[in-house]
């Protein structure tokens, strides 16, 4: 039964209207949030996956597709983008979506005393302006050509103007009927939603718990009927459940280790390159994700169209200690690693590496903090540590970590010239056009980056064989990307 | 009411600790270890509590030999029946890990029992000795600290101070203390209206050689109780705090981490948690048997055979 | 004991007899762990008539006292031998160890009573006292009605002289004295009308006159209601006063039965010869503890002068002169010179609103004896404590030598703190277990900071050998010492230092008459040797004639009566004293 | 005089409380990261974290907070939760409740239970039964309690026998009791806990009242056997039965961390765990008053036991 889902609508048959999906994850706390731009933890992006429609999206294979924007076209230079509104769109209350929504969406977004999650992604955006009654026009002040990506994500969800975060009116496929924080959300279909090929849900609930292991009993004991994210090392044991299926999904999500490079002794490119030899990424990917997961080969966006292949890096015990040896360490250094419980896979991943780094006498001092203080004050400055991220595209991905005004650049990266390419690449809007510069910069990152990124994690995901209309989806997020407007509680 | 609710306190105290109160004065002297070994108790104790230590601190020489593995060593994939126990939650042999376990565990207990000893001994017997006000306001801080749970307290400390060897050991050993202080205290009272303590200060005997010489001696059959009683209590914590997560960090082979990592799978491989527990039970088991021998064999001359 | 022991008989009594109630025949009782406690023991119980059984703690006494109920204490079993009783209009015997429980449980309490030895303990403190003696009626199923079993509670209380009332009843136990405790338990024994009353040790612990009022209670119940009655006691004096025969009782045998005149007066056996001989008389008619000083084998006969005669003089004046400084040194010796010894002049002392020692005036010469008396509780502990500087909460004034005492012992000058040692009265507690006896004794040297580790122990040596315990007690433990040895051990330790004044607190009272006497006879000896002056605290006036030259009664914190013992004897002026005097059982 | 020393008690445990409050309050001051920080986690940008400090009124300084915190707990308001801008006493009411319910059960079966098995070991005492007994209530008072809580779920509901469930799953709306199953394995794991030292205590008081003068005196007075147990033995080891109990049930207080942590019970254990990892102070704070007030409760209860079953503490005092 593991393995993709291709399988999985056959056991849930035909689509079927009506019903409740009732879908376990964990975390979640009495902090949790049903406001459309501020989404932390998993419940939240579940939540405002479900609650709020962007103007654009992603496919489940990463492609960007329209929402609410029926286009999203930028003008010659890639200064002005002009997003024009689906024709019929409607909130929750039956209202229409103007542009006047939109422009106060991004406005609020962007809001400079209260900056939301995705504000840092606009920060060369001028003006919102609505031009007509069905467009908006989004002008920057520096060419954009990623604009759509931006656009794309999840904490761009479109709100009325007239918003009260505390009883939203919703622009997605469901509308929110109760919330209890870090207990449970129930959302109830939107009629007035603009896709009229899904909805087949009367009502949804997000669950949350503790951890996987109350998850995991919970689906077993039928309490839940699909669970997010899964312990990988537990995949083939629920799958062999009858009544289960597995949601196997690859995605371009990545643990990093991160070496700052403005400090020794990572300020050595060769010490950064030796650490780079000393993992067996193969083995990674088996003992930390038990086999679900992409051998990674120092660089992010893995599902990016101009995405390089490179040779693959591999463990080459000799040649990093030989590296060592000239970077002044004959008889290996000592390193401390923070890490944390991020993520599944993140304090493992480290346990791992201190193994296998010791084969090249590096000796790595584990420092396992809790989430809150990884995060905490000396969040993106520790020399050596460990952080996740979600499936992004190459461009886009070295905006967030690897420019100097980058808002998280944990590696401290900050090359003239590398900042130069990227921007030049990221003016031009057409993929094709800007190959030959992505490559440029990949390759700057492949041989002298402060990241070590030794695979792709899969999105694992379990669900009763009675649901239906779940399919991998290379986001990272969950169940199909929470996409649940398209799932369905088949006949048991 | 100081006098009923003190000796109140006292009972609460003595209670606890296994309920046989032990004086130690109008006894005849003989080998406090004969007397414990003279118990079946005691004996079942010393064996178990030998056999957990020898694995303990024989276990890590034992490795290469044993299981061919090392502790951190990946010898397939996790969770799956490789070798005698299987193997853990990143592949690693349970039984290396398990070998490699017990050290930290009981080096940590004992030292933050001798800590907890110490401070709870010297508070207790400097209260009773001085009396007055000083006891007053002694007894009653140590209310307020015995009204704060411990697992509160080490749990606050180490989301301050961070889950390091140091921390732990310090916060139990304090939050011990205030309970064997009750019990240094109460032993000491016993022993302070004793003539023989009078006939010390009589000859103007210096009086920390009064609580060195006259005093410490006399109170050691309580207090080497509440020391194994103690010892089976920070075990206990100690391997509580590792299984809530706030003990030992990995990679660290531990027994009670060892149980953190591995419960999920109990159903599938419930030996890397299993084999930890067994170990521990089998550990507190031993030196509580111990405890409870020391309290007989200091609360009777004469032993039943 | 594998010996068999022959009872000496003074009479035929024991002899089967229609007067007898009940009857032990070679009972012999012994642990589950098969030792003999006893070892085949006879006697008989009359109607009318008490029998009292002495012998030493351990030798048995309670064993065989509980047996007559067929009770034996967890750890303890019936061997073998025969109890056989008579209840009242019943002709035929029953055995009472051959019953059953649910017989054996209606003749306790009813048949045969008890009274335990001590009331504070025997009495259940959660109840109140008239609900346990009706507790014996409701089981017992006395008369036939409610207020049958009420009135026989008021009346049995009234009999023993406490108050028959519903309050009274009402009380709990601690709400009453000692001696009232102890009439609820004669009460208790006596409701049912039994057959057989057995005591144990029921005066010990109360003072003489409480003692002298129970045991007049006791008398009278017993021959108003024609009781047979075993008394237990190690105090002849009182068996003399209260038995009609007595029995003696060795190590689980009986060695000698008869008549109380005929066996006291002609002892018959070793062992009984050897217990009268160690009974303080207060007429004094005999010396007690003669030779019984040497008698523990005396190792070596090496001299042990522990205290030069020129000592007063020579060193303590130097100290004095220390204490004082050198421009006070002639003024202190010549105080020295003309002084007492010692001089206790208004020493009063309260604690709370309770006055414990009120005004008291003593004085010791050198080699005196006064002998302090006084009943439990009035004050001799304290005011011997205040003289050794223990007690610094009084006011007043202790002198040695004429040199005013620092109250605290702590803030005294080594030679005032070597000159007076004071003795405890609990040889059980008065040394460190944990330490050897050498370790314990060597302390007083140590902190007087006197020569060096050999010398010290050579004195401490010299001190055992001159109580007669001997150098080889110098490496063992109080533990393994008993009582007497502990208590020899202990006035060493006083005497290490060569003092002038021995305080000793009641130090003969928790061991056996035969101890004491040897003690007694121990510090005899002593003060002969050394000169030494003495503070003896007794609650014992029958040892006054023994020990003493002076006599000072202490009452309720005051001195009521004082001067040479004889005169204080033969005319006590306080009322007090004289009573006192006249409730001794006379031996 | 009884009054009184009940009332020099209630000024005592008011004054472990308050000196309580201040430990509590100075630790969670030194908790290091704030709550913002703690909720906002990854993106926690500066601004983003001002913004929410304000709106948490975590701008004031310490004592004030301490204060209008200190305020808040006679009027039985325990401030705001940090976390989740809700009040916490209603962010607590119903963990409160699911601890009780944990806790009450485990009581009310091992108080009686241990008592029993005390007066009965105590009454056969040196024999087999006796003897195996005490070995056993040493085996478990000797396991922490994840140790107990583990066998039992191996061998009650995973490896050997699959017939009780081995976490607690209320559904939302649901409360824990509507499940009785699932309260099964952790109630019997303190219960386990528990009784152990409740039966030792038991025993060792009962031998020594059984030894004691005036229950021979009851038996030679002719007594029945049980009523010598039943009305002069049991009353005389409650008292301080009452204590252990008491030191039991305060420890549950906090003990239940685990045994929650363990089970996925939704109670107070859980919720401090929770709260400490997402520095919601006034969580903490709230909890550890809670559990410290159990324990004064607990205490001066006891006391009060103690107290009525001895006439000599209850008249003289
Ligand atoms: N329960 C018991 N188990 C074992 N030995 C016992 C027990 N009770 C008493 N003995 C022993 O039996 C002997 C006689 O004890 P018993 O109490 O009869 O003496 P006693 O003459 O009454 O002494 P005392 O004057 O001190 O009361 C003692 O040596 C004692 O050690
Ligand atoms: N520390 C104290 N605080 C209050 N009262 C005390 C204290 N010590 C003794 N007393 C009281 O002082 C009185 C005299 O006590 P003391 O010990 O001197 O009597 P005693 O004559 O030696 O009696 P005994 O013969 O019982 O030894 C007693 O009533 C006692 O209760
Ligand atoms: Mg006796
Ligand atoms: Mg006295
Ligand atoms: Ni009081």
């Amino acid at each position: 039964a593991c393995g993709t889902a291709t399988g999985s609508s056959l056991d849930a048959g035909k689509p079927v209207k009506g019903g409740t999906l009732r879908a376990g994850v964990t975390g979640g706390n009495a902090a949790d949030t049903i406001d459309a731009h501020i989404p932390v933890n998993s419940g939240d992006i579940a939540r405002t996956v479900n609650l709020y429609n962007c103007l654009l999206s992603r496919t489940d294979d990463y492609k960007i597709q329209p929402e609410l924007a029926e286009s999203f076209e930028p003008n010659g230079d890639a200064t002005v983008w002009t997003a024009t509104i689906r024709e019929g769109a409607k909130f929750s209350d039956g209202r229409d979506i103007t542009p006047d929504d939109v422009v106060f969406s991004f406005e609020r977004i962007n809001d400079p005393d209260d900056p939301k999650a995705a504000a840092a992604s606009f920060t060369m955006l001028d003006k919102v302006v609505a031009t007509g009654k069905r467009t908006v026009e989004f002008r920057l002040s520096e060419p954009n050509g990623l604009l759509n990506d931006s656009v794309s994500e999840y904490t761009t969800g479109i709100v009325p103007s007239d918003y009260d975060p505390k009883n939203p009116v919703c622009s997605g496929p469901f509308k929110l009927k109760s919330h209890d924080p870090g207990q449970s959300t129930v959302m109830e279909r939107n009629d007035y939603y603009w896709r009229k090929d899904g909805g087949f849900l009367d009502e949804a609930a997000i669950l949350n718990f503790n951890d996987s292991d109350a998850l995991i009993n919970a689906l077993l004991s039928s309490q839940v009927d699909a669970i997010a994210q899964i312990p990988l090392a537990l995949v083939e044991v629920i799958g062999a459940d009858e009544r289960m299926n597995i949601l196997n999904s690859k995605t371009g999500m990545w643990l990093p280790f991160t070496m700052r490079v403005d400090r020794p002794p990572f300020d050595d490119v060769r010490v950064r390159q030796a650490f780079r030899l000393v993992v067996d990424r193969d083995q990674m990917i088996e003992q930390v994700l038990s086999g679900f997961g992409t051998v990674g080969n120092d660089m992010f966006g893995p599902l990016s169209e101009n995405f390089p292949d490179f040779p693959q890096r591999k463990q080459d015990i000799p040649k990093a200690k030989k590296l060592l040896a000239e970077a002044g360490y004959p008889d290996g250094l000592e390193v401390e690693l923070v890490t944390a419980p991020i993520q599944s896979g993140v304090v493992e991943a480290a346990q791992v590496f201190a193994q296998q780094a010791a084969e090249a006498g590096i000796r790595v001092k584990i420092r396992k903090v809790d989430a809150t203080t990884f995060f905490g004050d000396e969040y993106l400055s520790w020399d050596f540590a460990q952080d996740f991220w979600y499936t992004r595209d190459f461009l886009p991905q070295c905006v967030s970590c690897s420019m100097d005004e980058s808002p998280f650049n944990e590696t401290h990266w900050d090359d003239a010239d590398f900042t130069k390419i990227v921007q030049k690449a990221r003016g031009i809007p057409d993929s094709a056009d800007r190959k030959n510069l992505e490559h440029e910069a990949q390759k700057v990152l492949y041989d002298e980056g402060g990241y070590i990124i030794w695979g792709y994690a899969n999105q694992v995901d379990a669900y009763q064989k009675y649901v239906g209309g779940l399919v991998p989806n290379a986001t990272g997020r969950p169940l199909s990307g929470w996409r649940l407007d398209r799932v369905w509680i088949g006949k048991v | 009411m100081s006098t009923n609710t003190n000796s109140l306190d006292d009972l609460k105290s003595a209670a606890v600790d296994g309920g046989e109160v032990p004086k130690e004065s109008q006894t005849t002297y003989t080998p406090f270890f004969k007397r414990v070994l003279a118990q079946k108790q005691g004996k079942i104790g010393l064996v178990l509590t030998i056999i957990v230590l020898l694995l303990a601190f024989c276990g890590p020489l034992l490795l290469p030999w044993a299981t061919g593995n090392t502790a951190t060593e990946f010898v397939a994939k996790p969770f799956s029946p490789h070798g005698l126990f299987g193997s853990d939650n990143l592949g690693r042999d349970v039984l290396s890990r398990f070998f490699a376990g017990g050290l930290t565990l009981i080096v940590y207990s004992v030292l933050a029992t001798a800590l907890g000893m110490i401070l709870g001994a010297i508070i207790g017997m400097l209260a009773a000795y001085v009396g007055g006000t000083f006891d007053a306001i002694v007894m009653r801080l140590n209310d307020v600290i015995l009204a704060v749970p411990q697992l509160v307290f080490a749990l606050l400390a180490i989301t301050v101070l961070g889950p390091q060897g140091w921390v732990l050991v310090t916060v139990i050993g304090v939050t011990h203390a205030p309970r064997i202080a009750r019990v240094a205290r109460s032993a000491t009272l016993g022993v302070i209206t004793e003539d023989y303590i009078l006939a010390a200060e009589m000859y103007a005997m210096p009086r920390w050689k009064v609580l060195l010489r006259e005093l410490l001696p006399n109170i050691t059959g309580p207090l080497s109780v509440e020391a194994g009683l103690r010892l089976t209590y920070s075990i206990g914590y100690i391997a509580s705090l590792s299984f809530l997560g706030l003990g030992l960090q990995p990679p660290a082979a531990d027994w009670g981490l060892m149980i953190n990592e591995n419960r999920i799978a109990l159903s599938i491989q419930p030996w890397g948690v299993l084999l930890p527990v067994i170990a521990i039970a089998l550990l507190t088991i031993g030196t509580n048997l111990l405890a409870d021998s020391f309290a007989r064999a200091t609360a009777s001359t004469s032993v039943e055979a | 004991m594998t010996t068999e022991t022959t009872t000496v008989r003074h009479d035929d009594a024991n002899l089967p007899n229609e007067k007898i109630v009940l009857r032990v025949t070679d009972l012999k009782i012994a642990t589950n762990a098969g030792d003999e406690i006893l070892h085949g023991v006879n006697f008989a119980l009359s109607r009318g008539e008490i029998l009292g059984l002495v012998g030493e703690s351990g030798s048995g006494k309670t064993t065989a006292g509980l047996a007559c109920m067929g009770h034996f204490r967890e750890g303890l079993k019936f061997a073998s031998g025969s109890v056989s009783l008579w209840p009242r209009g019943d002709d035929t015997a029953v055995e009472v160890v051959e019953l059953d429980e649910v017989a054996v449980r209606s003749l306790r309490g009813s048949r045969i009573a008890y009274i335990p030895q001590d009331p504070a303990l025997s009495l259940n403190p959660a109840m109140r006292v008239g609900e346990q003696i009706r507790e014996v009626l409701d089981i017992h199923k006395f008369g036939s009605s409610e207020a049958e079993r009420s009135e026989r509670v008021a009346a049995v209380l009234v009999d023993v002289g406490l108050s028959g009332d519903k309050a009274y009843q009402k009380r709990w136990p601690h709400q009453l004295s000692g001696g009232q405790q102890q009439r609820i338990g004669i009460a208790m024994a006596f409701a049912m009308y039994p057959d057989v009353l057995i005591l144990d040790e029921p005066t010990t612990g109360l003072d003489v006159s409480t003692q002298a009022v129970v045991l007049d209670t006791i008398r009278q119940m017993t021959v108003a209601n024609n009781v047979a009655g075993l008394y237990i006691t190690h105090d002849l004096a009182v068996i003399k006063d209260i038995s009609d025969r007595v029995a003696v009782m060795l190590r689980g045998d009986l060695v000698e039965e008869g008549p109380v005149e005929s066996v006291l007066q002609d002892p018959q056996h070793e062992y009984t010869k050897m217990l009268m001989s160690a009974v303080p008389d207060l007429a004094g008619r005999k010396t007690i503890g003669e030779g019984a000083a040497a008698e523990p084998e005396p190792e070596s006969k090496a001299t042990h002068i522990l205290v030069s005669d020129k000592e007063p003089k020579s060193e303590d004046s130097s100290e004095a002169a220390q204490a004082l400084g050198s421009a006070d040194s002639a003024g202190g010796a010549a105080a020295s010179a003309s002084a007492p010894l010692l001089q206790v002049t208004d020493v009063a002392l309260a604690y709370g609103k309770a006055q414990i020692l009120d005004g008291i005036n003593l004085t010791l010469e050198p080699g005196d004896c006064t002998l302090l008396l006084g009943e439990s509780g009035s004050g001799k502990t304290t005011l011997s404590r205040c003289v050794a500087g223990l007690n610094d909460d009084y006011s007043g004034a202790v002198a040695l030598r004429g040199t005013e005492l620092a109250k605290s012992t702590r803030k005294r000058t080594n030679g005032q703190r070597v000159g007076i040692q004071y003795v405890f009265q609990s040889p059980f507690s008065s040394l460190n277990p944990r330490r050897s006896i050498g370790q314990s004794l060597t302390v007083p040297l140590e902190m007087s900071g006197e020569g060096t580790a050999a010398s010290r122990k050579a004195k401490v040596e010299e001190a055992l050998d001159s109580v007669r315990l001997g150098r080889s007690f110098y490496h063992r433990r109080p533990g393994d010492l008993s009582g007497g040895e502990r208590q020899r051990a202990a006035i060493a330790r006083a005497l290490v230092n060569e003092p002038s004044v021995l305080v000793c607190d009641e130090i003969t009272s928790a061991l056996d008459v035969s101890v004491q006497a040897s003690i007694i006879g121990l510090l005899r000896a002593l003060r002969k040797e050394h000169q030494l002056a003495m503070l003896f605290v007794t609650h014992n006036i029958a040892l006054s004639r023994h020990i003493a030259d002076n006599l000072a009664v202490l009452n309720k914190g005051k001195i009521v009566d004082y001067g040479p013992t004889a005169q204080v004897l033969e005319n006590p002026q306080h009322e007090y004293t004289r009573t006192l005097i006249a409730d001794v059982p006379k031996f | 005089m009884f009054a009184k020393v009940i009332g020099r008690r209630l000024i005592l445990s008011a004054f472990i409380l308050l000196a309580v409050s201040l430990i509590v309050f100075g630790a969670t001051l030194l908790l290091p990261g704030d709550a913002a920080r703690a909720i906002l986690g990854q993106q926690a940008t500066p601004e983003r974290i001002a913004a929410l400090n304000e709106q948490l009124g975590l701008n004031q300084p310490a004592w004030q907070r301490y204060f209008s915190w200190l305020g808040g707990l006679f009027v039985g308001d325990f401030g705001t939760s940090t976390a989740s801008g809700g009040s916490v006493a209603e962010l607590l009411g119903d963990r409160v409740g699911n601890s009780f319910i944990l806790m009450a059960a485990a009581a009310i079966i091992s108080v009686p239970l241990g008592i029993g098995l005390g007066v009965y070991q105590a009454l056969h005492r040196g024999g087999r039964r006796d003897q195996a007994m005490t070995g056993l209530s040493l085996v478990f008072a000797a396991m922490p309690e994840f140790v107990i809580g583990i066998g039992l779920i191996a061998i009650f509901a995973t490896s050997v026998f699959q017939i009780l469930p081995a976490v607690t799953l209320a559904p939302p709306g649901e409360p824990v009791w509507g499940r009785p199953e699932q309260l099964i394995l952790p109630t019997l794991t303190l219960i386990l806990v528990v009784t152990p030292y409740i039966v030792r205590m038991m025993r060792a008081t009962m031998i020594e009242v059984l030894d004691s003068g005036f229950v021979e005196m009851a038996r030679l007075k002719g007594v029945p056997e049980t009523r010598v147990i039943m009305r002069h033995a049991v009353p005389h080891a409650l008292g301080p039965v009452a204590q252990v109990v008491a030191i039991q049930l305060a420890w549950l207080a906090g003990g239940v961390v685990v045994v929650e942590f363990l089970f996925r019970y939704p109670g107070l254990g859980q919720a401090l765990i929770d709260a400490v990892t997402y520095r919601d102070v006034q969580v903490v704070q709230a909890i550890s008053m809670l559990v410290a007030a159990v324990y004064v409760v607990v205490n001066l209860a006891a006391d009060i036991v103690g107290i009525l079953t001895n006439p000599k503490l209850r008249s003289a005092a």
